[in-house]
């Protein structure tokens, strides 16, 4: 098969899916509706392994698989290509997207099968999985913002999609306006780009892009690139947007682990990348990318300390590594963000699938609380997420402690960095691994506190396949972009395969300076031996049973309550916007509206009225007197140019 | 006037021969009251239309209004078949074919 | 010019026809006035109802329209048919097949569509 | 219909004998109809008038001129004696467009002190290059007579039966215009002249590579178009209102369909529109599937008759008059069993119901019609004949 | 005076006296035989434009389906002699009858002041072929080659048609059923 074909079913198949199951949603029940929707995203997960093996056999210089498959508008020099691209780095997108993709899809079918409408449920996923990849693969910012459209509405029907919980319909509806807003953004920061150089194609923009970068706060590459940024915010739940993540746990478990965690919110990290050259032409942007990312890291983890419900503790995570990911980005390490987004996407799928299964297995009951002691019900799914809590902690070996402390080392060796970012990432780390080992702790280990109703028992093998799978992934996924100065110890050097693969796509970061290993392995053994010593306070703390985290949050009150309330943004949100926007409206409405325009436009429809009334003898319903008025325009016209 | 140049038909011919009957079939759509006649009227104003398309290709040399109107008598007859099923209807359960009768049916 | 001929055909049996009615009409028995009861409508016997209103079957427009959606359906496969072997010859015989097979498929589609809906029944 | 007023004169005078051999074929077709019905039921038939009753035509004739003349009270007179003048046009114009034999060579010869041609007469009316779409364009021109008859009559069994009959037509024209898309499709061609053409000598043809003989046998479309042929005989019954399909007439619940109000002469023009019917179909058939006027013998190609008349002392135009008229004979000879068979057929099988005869038209012929393009397609490119 | 001058100007007057007894008879089944006899003249038209295959198509689709249904449907609805044929009001009568003229007037001014158009390249054209089988193997193969998307979309127009024919004759007439 040519790439044009291959680009095809890769991009159809799902969309096939969501045709078949969105069409018949009544008749399929759970195993035909998730054979149909697992077989197509595992084709599209064939197609982008020959796709991958495709890119790998080529030359290095120009390792691109373009398809282009119509134009799609041309509006005077504007032009958009209905075209795909596939590099270094969508080649690892669509691989993560569509093989995470069908393992959560496996998961799902034994997930969902109590519900009805657990075909129209495939049938979003594949939406989803369409849209993603199409956002992915796209060669223009136009085909990406169709992607980004795309999963914006598939994430809402999914988080809305028990839409008869009020309160869950209303999380759907909170995810799409803070999106909207980001998406709005989005729109203006393409528009100032095509003003900018004329084009919206991804390979002529970093082509483009100048080579010297400006430090101007006000040249329309800053703004746009802020404005494109604040379109990430949205999508991938950064401060100050990203309160509607949290919220979006309301959806069905293994959509959180799709959506919410392992690709979707990590499309700003890769919008960000694969415009890379730009970013890095405008540095105040992403000294702004850089700061909001480690806020992000910090508050969200602190939030998540305090969280009680499986799923929202996780959510925090998500939104503090998504942090940790633009923290990379904004310090000009694009690879490692995204060789973190990949190894985040293997563990917290991992977790969240977990989860799934604790849920699963508490029959729909989340808060930690009334766990406790699953080690002996659960053995599978606990030793998979112990792998995914080893992952995200950082633990020297695993695939978290791979991209995450290169993260780190580049925000502090960076010439975009700055200590102080690198203080702000380990003390998100160390909070990471407090309320891991927390979560770990409350729901895994230490005394059962499960009611006496509930017989906790282990998924069925459908469920606990995909979480092997990841656990190995998560174990393993990192050794692919090993330090330079871990390999040097290593027997047989290992080369950092994920540099070398993604180094024809990124920008060089200008004066990075040669790294010194000392310093390196110092920051190293500080960051690992903090989020160890954290972890074992948060064993302590919970897993011995103590009385000490009570008595803390008795004696520091205050604070507990600021992190319980989640620093009260939501309430912020409301009062300081909401709020003035209603009374502003209301104000508008009955002074200005009701008062002023509304005597305008009264005046306007009496003025219309009457001469309607004069013009209705023309508008009489008289088909033939209409064809007249044609034939006179007609005659009309012919006479002028023929007289003319 | 007549001269020999003026009777041997060309172009410019067929062109005024399509336009009068294009005419006529205007003429018919706005004077008659008959939904039906109004129908036959528009088909002949498709086939003035027929008419210059064929003689265009011809004086060109070039097939592609020939294939425009094979499209034309397509849609035209698709048109006729759906109007008349809906004067049809309409006859079926007021008896009326009055154009102006259905100014009424509005609403 | 085979136009001609036709044109003349016509005209001709139209003047034929004419002319053999008309001595038919001459030679014929003429009556001078023809009753009323001898000019009415056939009506095997019993007295003619004067009401045309004859209740009279949708099912004949009905069929008259299918008969030209399908019928233009068939004469766009009469090109198809003259060019199929010229396709062939520039070794674009699939394609064509396949052109005429996603037609024929919508034409088979409406055909079975009209059979199944009973638009085709004649009590 | 010519370069020259000799030739347009010889072309027209062609034409009103060809038309004239139609309109005379029809009392001896009406003889042997109601001769050979007599003899499929066992009886008699007429056989008083003359030899065999062979002047019965002439009988016929007569009483038909004296009918007496009148239009029914609420006919429209115009319609009423339009519709059997037209019944009689499109029958014989569609009857000139096809070939009955190769062409007549006429050499110089002159005339009024003056020297003319040498020129071409086809054994035609008029050569039309698309002339299947000629013939089934003019076909569909019947029904206008049949509707003018049954409004111009003013009686509501006229009406019914000609809405009867042209529904019949209509739905059978269907039928008759796919089941040729598979003779179109092996001959490339809406010329009769090529497709005649296509049709002679022995049949041989390529499958996959193999090009099959069978010296025996007339390379006849029937032969690769049996179901079409079929097919198409089948709608030309319906199309000229035959029994089994003549439901337009249903003497019981019609009366006589579209025509009960015609009597004498107008009668007997509406006759010859339907045998006229009966012979556009039974020559288009001949044409397209018979080997138009070529012998059934593989052997006897024109060629082979131009040699013959070359050997026997001809010339060229001899030769030429010779083959066309042993031609003219083989093609005549098809005809006139064919018409035979028109109406063997009328005698033997009763009639269909009109829900049968819709059915058999919509949910029958035109599904085989449709298979038959298809799989004839589908071989034509697997095998590239 | 040539053979295609006489059969041009016979044809042209037998349409446009059919095709004005088109709009002035009052019977509507003489309208529409009126037009049957305009659509034969057109295809008689079209072949004296070398179109022999469209002459065949109009003289099959028109002629044969479309008139077919007319006059079945203003038979069917027993139609007789209006009394009223044409809308009344004299006013707009004449403003109609006017439009019409200068339609027809100007559009035959303009084309008759004009230059003769193509004069130069129509003697070598496909269109040219005597028997008319060359331009329809080449329509053939636009159709199946540039229009094939046309072509496809018009079968399923066709489709839509036919459903929603047979629907509509189904219809009892009306949705606000009293």
């Amino acid at each position: 098969m040519d790439h044009q074909t291959l680009v095809a079913v890769l991009l159809l198949a799902p969309l096939v899916g969501f045709f078949i199951n969105g069409f018949r949603y009544r008749k399929h029940n759970h195993l035909v509706a998730g054979a149909i929707a697992t077989t197509m995203v595992f084709i599209s997960f064939v197609c982008s392994i020959l796709l991958f093996l495709n890119l790998t056999e080529m030359k290095e210089e120009n390792r691109r698989i373009v398809v282009s498959f119509f134009e799609w508008l041309k509006v005077g020099n504007f032009k958009a290509e209905f075209s795909f691209v596939i590099d270094q780095i969508s080649g690892i997108m669509i691989l993560i997207i569509t093989g995470i993709g069908s393992l959560i899809h496996l998961f799902s079918i034994e997930y969902m099968h109590h519900d009805k409408g657990v075909a129209k449920y495939f049938s979003y996923l594949n939406l989803f999985v369409f849209n993603m990849l199409l956002l992915v693969l796209g060669s223009n910012l136009l085909v990406m913002f169709a992607g980004w459209e795309g999963v914006g509405l598939c994430s809402y029907l999914l988080i809305g999609f028990w839409f008869s919980d009020e309160s869950k319909a209303a999380a759907g509806m909170k995810a799409f306006i803070t999106n909207r807003i980001g998406d709005a953004a989005f729109l203006i920061g393409m528009f100032i780009l095509f003003l900018q150089f004329g084009t919206i194609d991804f390979a002529n923009l970093n082509g483009l892009a100048p080579s010297t970068p400006t430090h101007d706060w006000l040249n329309p590459l800053t703004i746009a690139c802020l404005l494109l940024f604040i379109g990430a915010t949205g999508k991938s739940a950064q401060i100050p947007l990203y309160v509607w993540l949290p919220d979006a746990m309301a959806g069905p478990t293994p959509v959180s682990a799709l959506i919410h965690a392992a690709t979707m919110v990590t499309a700003g990290v890769y919008m960000i990348v694969r415009l890379n050259p730009i970013f890095m032409a405008a540095p105040n942007a992403l000294l702004v990318v850089a700061i909001v990312g480690a806020a992000t890291a910090v508050i969200a983890a602190s939030i998540g300390i305090v969280q009680n419900d499986i799923k929202k503790v996780l959510a925090y995570s998500t939104v503090s590594q998504l942090g940790y990911m633009f923290l990379g980005v904004g310090v000009g390490a694009f690879g490692s963000a995204l060789f973190h987004l990949m190894t985040h996407a293997f563990f917290k799928a991992l977790m969240f699938l977990g989860s799934g299964s604790v849920i699963h297995a508490m029959h729909e009951e989340q808060d930690i609380q009334k766990m406790g002691g699953l080690k002996k019900y659960l053995p599978i799914t606990h030793l998979t997420f112990a792998m995914g809590w080893l992952a995200i902690l950082g633990f020297p070996g695993f695939s978290g402690f791979f991209s995450k402390d290169e993260i780190l080392w580049m925000s502090y060796h960076s010439p975009m960095g700055h200590p102080a970012l690198w203080v702000a990432g380990v003390l998100g780390a160390v909070m990471t691994a407090f309320y891991m080992t927390r979560l770990m702790a409350l729901t895994f280990w230490g005394e059962s506190r499960v009611p006496k109703n509930i017989h906790p028992h282990e998924s069925p093998a459908l469920m606990w396949i995909p979480l092997v799978v990841l656990a190995i992934l998560s174990v393993i996924g990192g050794w692919i972009g090993i330090p330079h100065i871990i390999s040097e110890i290593l027997p047989g050097h290992p080369a950092n395969i994920w540099e070398h693969w993604l180094n024809p796509m990124i920008t060089k970061i200008p004066g990075l300076a040669a790294a010194n290993p000392q310093e390196e392995w110092t920051l190293m053994g500080v960051s690992v031996t903090l989020v160890l010593l954290s972890s074992g306070i948060a064993f302590i703390f919970y897993g011995k049973a103590s009385e000490l985290p009570s008595k803390l949050s008795e004696n520091f009150g205050g604070l507990y309550r600021l992190l319980v309330d989640k620093y009260r943004v939501d309430e912020f949100y409301e009062k300081a916007l909401i709020r003035p926007f209603v009374w502003l409206s209301e104000n508008l409405w009955l002074h200005v509206d009701v008062s002023f325009i509304d005597r305008c436009t009264h005046w306007c429809s009496n003025f219309v009225k009457g001469a309607g009334a004069m013009a209705r003898t023309v508008q009489n319903g008289n088909l033939q007197q209409y064809a007249m008025y044609m034939a006179l325009g007609l005659v009309v016209i012919l006479s002028y140019i023929l007289m003319r | 006037m007549l001269n020999e140049a003026w009777i041997e038909p060309g172009l410019n011919h067929y062109l005024m021969l399509s336009a009068i009957i294009f005419s006529l079939g205007l003429l018919g759509v706005l004077l008659r009251k008959n939904a039906i006649v109004m129908l036959m009227s528009i088909e002949l104003m498709l086939n003035a239309v027929n008419l210059t398309f064929v003689a265009f290709s011809k004086y060109s040399g070039n097939i592609n209004g020939q294939v425009m109107v094979f499209f034309v008598m397509t849609i035209a007859a698709a048109e006729a078949a759906v109007g008349l099923a809906i004067v049809a209807s309409i006859f079926k359960r007021f008896k009326e074919v009055n154009i102006r009768f259905f100014e009424h049916l509005k609403g | 010019m085979p136009l001609g001929g036709v044109i003349f055909l016509f005209i001709f049996i139209s003047a034929f026809g004419a002319l053999l009615l008309f001595i038919a009409n001459r030679i014929g028995n003429r009556i001078k006035s023809v009753s009323d009861v001898k000019s009415a409508p056939y009506e095997c016997g019993i007295p003619g109802i004067d009401k045309k209103d004859t209740k009279i079957s949708v099912k004949f427009y009905l069929t008259a329209i299918l008969f030209i959606l399908f019928d233009i359906e068939i004469i766009f496969m009469y090109p198809w048919a003259l060019t199929f072997k010229d396709f062939i010859s520039n070794s674009m015989g699939w394609y064509s097949l396949l052109c005429m097979g996603f037609f024929l498929l919508v034409f088979i589609f409406g055909l079975v569509w009209e059979v199944k809906s009973k638009a085709l029944e004649w009590e | 219909m010519g370069s020259d007023i000799v030739e347009i004169g010889i072309n027209g005078i062609k034409l009103v004998l060809i038309f004239l051999m139609m309109v005379q074929a029809v009392p001896i077709l009406v003889w042997v109809e109601r001769r050979g019905s007599a003899f499929i039921q066992n009886r008699l038939g007429p056989n008083r008038v003359g030899p065999l009753g062979l002047l019965q035509l002439l009988a016929d004739a007569v009483k038909f001129l004296t009918k007496e003349e009148f239009v029914p009270a609420k006919g429209v007179p115009f319609l009423y004696y339009m519709a059997p003048i037209f019944a009689l046009v499109p029958g014989a114009v569609a009857f000139s467009a096809i070939p009955m034999a190769t062409p007549l060579l006429i050499d110089r010869f002159e005339l009024f002190g003056q020297m003319w041609g040498p020129y071409t007469i086809l054994f035609q009316g008029y050569e039309i290059g698309v002339g299947v779409v000629f013939v089934l364009g003019i076909s569909s021109l019947a029904t206008y007579s049949i509707l003018m008859a049954g409004w111009g009559s003013g009686n509501k069994y006229s009406l019914l039966g000609a809405l009867r009959a042209s529904a019949q037509i209509i739905s059978y024209e269907l039928a008759l215009g796919l089941s040729i898309v598979g003779v179109l499709l092996l001959n490339g061609s809406f010329n009769f002249g090529e497709i005649i053409a296509a049709q002679q000598g022995p049949l041989a043809f390529t499958f996959i590579g193999h090009t099959v003989t069978v010296p025996f046998l007339p390379n006849w479309g029937v032969f690769y178009q049996p179901i079409g042929a079929l097919l198409f005989l089948t709608a030309c019954f319906a199309e000229s209102n035959r029994l089994p399909f003549d439901l337009a007439e249903g003497e019981a619940e019609l009366v006589a369909g579209f025509h009960v109000e015609y009597g004498g002469f107008k009668m007997l023009l509406f006759f010859i529109g339907e045998y006229g019917h009966m012979i556009v179909g039974s020559s288009m058939f001949i044409a397209l599937f018979l080997g138009g006027y070529h012998f059934p013998f593989p052997g006897i190609t024109p060629e082979v008759l131009r040699y013959y008349a070359t050997e026997l002392g001809y010339g060229p135009q001899g030769v030429s008059i010779f083959t066309a008229l042993i031609l003219f004979l083989s093609f005549f000879v098809k005809l006139a069993l064919l018409l035979w068979f028109f109406i063997w057929v009328r005698w033997t099988l009763p009639r269909f119901r009109y829900d049968q005869l819709m059915d058999l038209g919509w949910k029958t012929m035109l599904p085989w019609a449709l298979a038959n393009t298809i799989i004839t397609a589908i071989v034509i490119q697997i095998s590239k004949i | 005076m040539t053979t295609d001058a006489f059969l041009f100007w016979f044809l042209a007057l037998v349409t446009f006296i059919s095709a004005l007894g088109v709009v002035v008879f009052a019977n509507p089944i003489f309208s529409a035989l009126s037009l049957v006899m305009t659509m034969v003249t057109v295809a008689a038209l079209f072949a004296t434009l070398n179109a022999f295959f469209l002459a065949g198509v109009q003289l099959i689709v028109y002629a044969g389906a479309v008139m077919v249904l007319f006059v079945m449907v203003l038979m069917l609805f027993d139609l007789h002699k209006e009394k009223k044929a044409f809308t009344q009001g004299a006013f707009s009568g004449s403003v109609k009858l006017l439009l019409g003229g200068l339609l027809a007037g100007l559009i035959v001014g303009a084309v008759s002041m004009s230059k003769e158009l193509y004069k130069a390249i129509s003697d070598q054209a496909v269109t040219n072929s005597a028997t008319g089988i060359e331009s329809t193997k080449a329509l053939g193969q636009l159709l199946f080659t540039q229009y094939i998307f046309s072509f496809e979309v018009l079968g399923i127009l066709l489709l839509v048609i036919a459903i929603g024919v047979v629907a509509l004759a189904r219809s009892k007439g009306g949705t606000h059923v009293k």
